[in-house]
């Protein structure tokens, strides 16, 4: 059994405008110690997902419908009590922004020791001494001192650091990290996904990683889930996803990485603009801006597609193939003539 | 890169469709099919999106009606209105005074009118009575109504514009100019300003009594005087402080910058990018700063620093009628209520403004 | 390398200072260097790439540059000419612009694209009826990919990725030689980041731009720059030709904040060696002593706490500020 | 740090001072502009009284030096003898006035705080609720009342239809009305103050941060967001203060409450200008130090704060 088990997760922002579906329908599972990568682009709903997991969604979203299962628990419609002890204990969560994470108006020791007394059976001095041991397990300094602080004294990645000892002070089993290290310089980024690998070696826990930002995703994850507009395109080892994509949007985003300089060639973009939630296209969100796109990926949606045994994808044109290597048969006998000519147009470019 | 693919074969894992597939799908899709699947939302502009939200705030809507009957009522009414508000009927001159038109109940007539009416001829009523002089309530009442919506009106139109120069100058020039400016802004804002109003109420009474005697101002009174200068002394200072705020934000926009890149001068990125920028805050303060001053004004007839008799204001009405209470209470119910209805109108309608045209603005 | 001496320099800085007064406490105020003596050329139709990590002073540098901010100290030189007087303000301001980080606040949202874009034509009488504003117009927003007839529409209906094309036509509407970038990618999107850099390419390309390429993100930097200098607290500590200054990082900040950047292909993530800085940057407002690097260098020994490094070149063509290069 | 905020306290006091000084400057020089003195409505007096009377209240010397001598006695808290009410300090009379007062105002602020910040949280908490609604709507019809015409329907209600409570102040069930009409007005506006701060703070990240945490839904409520939603409050309360005193002249008179605002409506009345400044001077610089002290303790519940 996993540790972690979503299946067909749904959330949706129900606003003004009308409801716009921000996780529509997405499963994975996480296992014990293992690092799972959310990636996606802004408003695919990576962020969603983490909070749908915590269910902390703010107003007015809601978990329509799906299951969250932590050790075969089932999370969605759980009582408050359940999720309450449920959150900080076994799945904790780290926030983008730490300048706005931490209450302005309490210290951090006062944080700190309200997140350990909650769970643990300690009383408050071994809650203080629980809260300075953490602090230097996050590699801060001078640990006394940095209790009385208040947030605002503390730098950007210091309080990321204060955040993950938060997060980690009651040994959860669940990491959730939501953008750790965007709002933070590149030096200091590397320090935070330093200390959290390092973390995850000596505590054993499982983490899930949000980002948009797949160096990250490939220096921290065993596992990948792509996300575009709500679904998962495309799940897999880390090898599978960067060496062998097989969404097209998976594809084009490994392509417009800049990597290396000028002189070895133009970066391969992917068209058009990101898809507006509001204002779904009706077959496959992707297809407006994918090169290969089909009829039937205008029309329909395709379903997801187990490749090999951790690797999957929705992406019509792994049926096409499959129907090219006669693997899936159409449903009228045809010529190699007539299928060549309906093939027209459409030839993609490849890297070289 | 490609280099070091991992080459592996990938075939399907599970078959996924046990039906059969229409080859003619997997025809590669044309871009002008691609394109049809993005459709660029209609166009608005931000008053059209702004009046499109005020419009459909129901709250807003009835806000502007009433409003609006308000304001006609009492541009309108006092010209065909048969009575006028310092009319003491029953008084004539050389004749003795007819004590039955004073302090009549809504719809009763004086003795003259009701020997009229049994002539057969019509007399305009008294719809709500009239007052302890014989004047009709009804008419005192809109010319009340008049009197405190023109103070609101002018009021603020004064701090709006001695606001909006004093916060746009400190914002714009910045640097000691400001810091100096907001000193000042400081102290005045910490001078409680209903004393200062009533303080100088009691001395511009006295200067101005004997300069106003005669002129068309003498009808409004020395105290209406002092409470449009005193506004202009003292309330523009939370409008300057919004406005410079307004002003050092936007300031701080890049698309400022972009227009100083450029080579902008003062008066283009005043006039192109701040003042556009401002206007809504600008309008939505200012219709927020009616009902403050309609607030002062009538506080300050009430305690008898107002108007000049026998001019009414909503406040002094109701002042007047605190003496007879007992007997007659529609009397201060009348104007209290013309007074709430107005205030609350105009807070709900400024409340609607600012959700309309600037949701970002909540205080 | 013969060649690059023969190209013509647009744009010559040199010892550039840019201090400001920050008040602290009670009629107190302490000074900023947020640039602090930084010397560069760009040549003609290249692009020179300033990376540093946030309050390094790049984006000061290129406003001073632009002659946004009065520089405290120092000359800037375009075309082999100072710009003193207001009338070579004014032509200095039609052969130089600029583009933003924030594709949100920098439009103006009560204007319409076609004003946004017009601004500069109105601000310079760059025409002399409404149909060659119009005209021009048109043609710039097909320049940057976007269709003209959505002119009249305002900035909020369209994406980060649109909205920066704006941004960008705005730019190029005086036909400027040099653009000044501030982070134009670093808010967008991976795969709309790639379409804007390609813009960029492209552009310089047509129509012989110059650009001081200002970013954080060093794999974009790499990919645009010709040459790339390394900016630290107020100074640049390194410069030198973009592919060289990756292959051989000579100061050890340069050396740091490369391999901090994690590599987004599995293969070389893992058979690198990261760098871990220690600490934070320290407050422009408290500079440390000599090397401002020194109190997060893992190299550093007694003579960098007691003198002030200068930048030099250390190999042709490659200037670094490290006393350890000094043996 | 800590001298920051010493330096940012020191700056503020000397603020207070400057204004307090020009409230003063500022009342004596405006009430000396008045035409004629304070003893020419009294027609009954020859020259020579005048003269005497002059002489007495040092009014014949030059304005300057009268200015600096009503200074140097301000620093004794002596404002002077009263004109109309004979053999009457002015300071007495304030002081006389101002246990009333003060009593009313000292209630009717605590009720404002306490209920407005209940009544806030509670409609915030149930965002669009019934209850929200509800709260909303008698708040926005309060915050539309003039204190005179809640004091006025209080009276109406109170004790001419229902005649269950007195309408004169003077005893102690008389303070139950004026209280209460002093009270609506700030009780609506802290309500309302509230409500929008503390939904502005529940949308904040670490109220996210806290609820991750499994922190239970009141503790969040009281310990996390309140603090925080406070802060605006806390800066009312000086505008408060002063709401409160001038409205007090208001209900005063209403409910015939002897107490230093019908005290000083009548001072305007008899215009007798020692007491009408006296009373200015005392009231402006209690509102002038209330605000100083809500600055002062804004600073102090805020650690984010930036002295400049």
């Amino acid at each position: 059994m996993s540790l972690l088990e979503v299946k067909d997760l749904r959330t949706s922002f129900f606003t003004d405008s009308g409801e716009v579906k921000a996780v529509d329908g997405i499963s994975f599972s996480l296992e014990k110690g293992k690092v799972l990568g959310i990636v996606g682009e802004s408003g695919s709903g990576k962020s969603v997902t983490a909070y749908s997991i915590m269910q902390i969604l703010s107003y007015p979203g809601r978990i329509v419908s799906g299951s969250i299962k932590l050790d075969g628990e089932e999370l969605v419609g759980a009582d408050k009590k359940t999720l309450r002890s449920m959150r900080g204990s076994k799945i904790s969560i780290i926030f983008q922004d730490p300048m706005t994470s931490l209450n302005p108006v309490f210290t951090i020791g006062n944080q700190l020791i309200e997140a350990i007394m909650l769970h643990t059976p300690r009383n408050r001095k071994e809650a203080t001494e629980r809260a300075i041991e953490m602090i230097t397990l996050v590699g801060i300094n001078d640990p006394a001192k940095r209790l009385k602080q208040y947030p605002h004294e503390l730098s950007g990645g210091m309080r990321q650091r204060i955040m993950i000892a938060m997060a980690l002070a009651c040994e959860p089993d669940i990491l959730i990290a939501d953008e750790p290290t965007t709002a933070l310089d590149v030096t200091i980024q590397a320090q935070i996904l330093e200390l959290m690998k390092k973390l995850q070696e000596e505590m054993g826990m499982a983490i899930i990683m949000v980002t948009h930002d797949l160096g990250v995703i490939v220096s921290m994850c065993d596992e990948v889930v792509v996300m575009y507009a709500g679904k998962a395109c495309e799940k897999g080892s880390v090898d599978e996803i960067f060496y062998d994509p097989k969404h097209e949007y998976t594809k084009g985003l490994l392509r417009s990485i800049p990597y290396g300089s000028k002189a070895l060639g133009r970066l391969i973009p992917i068209s058009g603009s990101p898809v507006d939630m509001l204002n779904m296209p009706q077959g496959c969100a992707f297809s407006p801006r994918c090169d290969k796109a089909m009829k039937i990926c205008l029309k329909e949606k395709c379903e997801i597609v187990q490749l090999t045994p951790t690797h999957s994808a929705a992406c019509w044109v792994n049926v096409k193939e499959a129907v090219d290597r006669k693997e899936i048969l159409p449903d009228r006998e045809i010529s190699e003539e007539e299928y060549a000519s309906l093939k027209n147009g459409g030839e993609h470019i490849e890297r070289s | 890169m490609a280099d070091k693919k991992l080459e592996k074969k990938v075939k399907l894992y599970t078959k996924p469709f046990s039906f059969h597939v229409n080859v003619e799908s997997f025809i590669p899709a044309t871009e002008e099919e691609k394109r049809q699947q993005v459709l660029l939302r209609e166009s608005t502009s931000f008053w059209k999106d702004g009046f499109r939200r005020l419009w459909k705030n129901k709250v807003a809507m009835t806000c502007v009606f009433i409003l609006s009957i308000i304001i006609l009522a009492v541009v309108f009414i006092p010209m065909f209105w048969p009575y006028s508000y310092d009319d003491q009927l029953g008084v004539s001159q050389g004749q003795p005074v007819d004590a039955s038109y004073s302090n009549l109940k809504p719809f009763e007539y004086g003795e003259t009118e009701l020997s009229l009416i049994e002539a057969g001829e019509s007399v305009f009523p008294h719809v709500f009575g009239t007052d302890s002089a014989g004047r009709d309530y009804f008419i005192r009442v809109i010319f009340g109504a008049r009197v405190s919506l023109s103070v609101g009106l002018f009021a603020s139109l004064i701090v709006l514009v001695i606001g909006t120069l004093y916060g746009s100058v400190a914002g714009y020039v910045g640097g000691k100019v400001d810091l100096f400016m907001m000193r000042v802004v400081d102290i005045i804002y910490s001078l409680p300003d209903m004393l200062v109003i009533i303080l100088l109420s009691v001395v511009f009474n006295q200067l101005f009594k004997d300069a106003l005697a005669g002129t068309i101002l003498a009808s409004l009174g020395a105290n209406m005087i002092s409470i449009f200068i005193v506004f202009g002394l003292l309330y523009w200072v939370g409008m300057a402080r919004l406005i410079r705020g307004q002003i050092l934000t936007l300031k701080e926009q890049d698309y400022v910058l972009a227009a100083r890149s450029i080579g902008a001068s003062h008066s283009r990125i005043i006039s192109k990018h701040l003042l556009p920028n401002s206007i809504s805050v600008i309008i939505i303060s200012t219709a927020l700063q009616i009902p403050s001053a309609i607030f002062t004004e009538s506080f300050l007839s009430f305690i008898g620093l107002g108007v000049a008799a026998p001019m009414p204001s909503l406040g002094s009405l109701a002042s007047a009628a605190l003496g007879g209470v007992f007997s007659y209470a529609y009397r201060l119910v009348i104007p209290a209520l013309f007074i709430c209805f107005i205030v609350l109108s105009l807070n709900l309608l400024g409340d609607g403004l600012r959700d309309a045209f600037d949701p970002k603005m909540k205080a | 390398m013969s060649e690059a001496k023969e190209k013509e320099v647009l744009v010559e800085v040199i010892n550039l200072k840019q201090h400001f007064e920050i008040p602290v406490g009670f009629l107190k105020s302490k000074k900023l260097k947020a640039v602090d003596g930084i010397s560069f050329k760009i040549n003609k139709g290249e692009t020179l790439g300033l990376v540093g990590e946030s309050g390094c002073g790049k984006t000061t540098a290129g406003r001073t540059l632009l002659h946004l901010y009065e520089p405290t100290d120092g000359q800037i030189f375009f075309n082999g000419k100072e710009v003193v007087t207001k009338e070579e303000l004014e032509e200095f301001r039609q052969n130089a612009s600029m583009v933003f980080q924030d594709p949100y606040s920098s439009l103006n949202p009560r204007m319409t694209v076609g004003d946004i874009i017009g601004e500069p034509l109105d601000v310079h009488n760059l025409y002399t009826t409404r149909q060659q504003r119009e005209a021009r117009i048109h043609e710039l927003m097909e320049l940057v990919g976007l269709s003209s007839e959505h002119a009249t529409r305002y900035a909020h209906e369209f994406s980060g990725g649109q909205r920066q094309r704006v941004g960008i036509a705005r730019a190029l509407a005086v036909s400027p030689q040099l653009i000044v970038c501030d982070e134009p990618v670093s808010a967008l999107d991976v795969s709309i980041q790639a379409q804007i850099i390609n813009m960029f390419e492209d552009l310089q390309e047509k129509l012989g731009l110059t650009y001081l390429f200002i970013a954080h993100d060093l794999l974009v930097v790499r990919h645009i720059s010709d040459k790339i200098a390394v900016m630290y607290l107020g100074k640049i500590v390194e410069m030198a030709d973009s592919e060289e200054i990756f292959k051989k990082p000579l100061h050890p900040y340069t050396e740091s904040l490369m391999s901090a950047v994690p590599s987004p292909d599995p293969e070389t993530a893992r058979n690198s060696k990261r760098i871990v800085l220690t600490g934070d940057v320290p407050s422009p407002l408290d500079i440390p002593s000599g090397c401002p690097f020194r109190t997060r260098c893992p190299k550093a020994f007694d003579r960098c706490s007691i003198d002030v490094p200068y930048l030099r070149e250390v190999e042709p063509n490659h200037f670094a500020s490290c006393h350890l290069l000094d043996k | 740090m800590d001298s920051k905020l010493m330096s940012y306290i020191i700056k503020r006091i000397l603020l207070t001072i400057v204004t307090i000084w020009l409230i003063i400057t500022i009342t004596f020089f405006v009430m000396n502009i008045i035409p004629g003195g304070p003893f020419l409505s009294e027609k009954a007096i020859t020259q020579e009284v005048q003269d005497a009377l002059n002489a007495k209240y040092g009014l014949d010397k030059p304005l300057i030096v009268q200015y600096f001598n009503y200074l140097k006695n301000l620093l004794h808290f002596d404002f002077g003898p009263s004109i109309k009410l004979r053999g009457r300090e002015v300071v007495d009379i304030i002081l006389d006035g101002f246990k009333v007062s003060g009593k009313i105002g000292l209630m009717a602020a605590g009720i404002a705080l306490v209920s407005g910040i209940t009544f806030g949280s509670i409609a915030a908490i149930n965002r669009n609720k019934l209850i929200d609604n509800t709260i909303m709507v008698s708040t926005t019809a309060f915050v539309a009342m003039p204190s005179f015409v809640i004091g006025s329907f209080l009276l109406l209600v109170f004790c001419v239809y229902w005649q269950i409570l007195p309408s004169v102040g003077s005893d102690p069930g008389g303070l139950v009305l004026p209280v209460i009409a002093l009270a609506l007005y700030p009780t609506a506006y802290i309500t309302r103050l509230t409500r929008s701060s503390m939904l502005d703070v529940l949308q904040q990240d670490y109220i996210r941060t806290a609820n991750a945490k499994g922190v239970s839904y009141y503790a969040m409520i009281y310990k996390h967001a309140l603090k925080n939603a406070l802060i605006p409050v806390i800066t009312y309360a000086g505008p408060m203060i002063a709401y409160i005193l001038t409205g007090s002249l208001v209900v005063e008179k209403i409910f015939s409450v002897p107490g230093l605002g019908r005290q000083f409506i009548n001072s305007i009345t008899n215009r007798d200008y020692p007491l009408i400044m006296g009373t200015t001077i005392f009231l402006a610089t209690l509102v002038v130090l209330m605000n100083l002290v809500s600055d002062l303790m804004y600073k102090v519940v805020d650690p984010r704060i930036d002295f400049n």
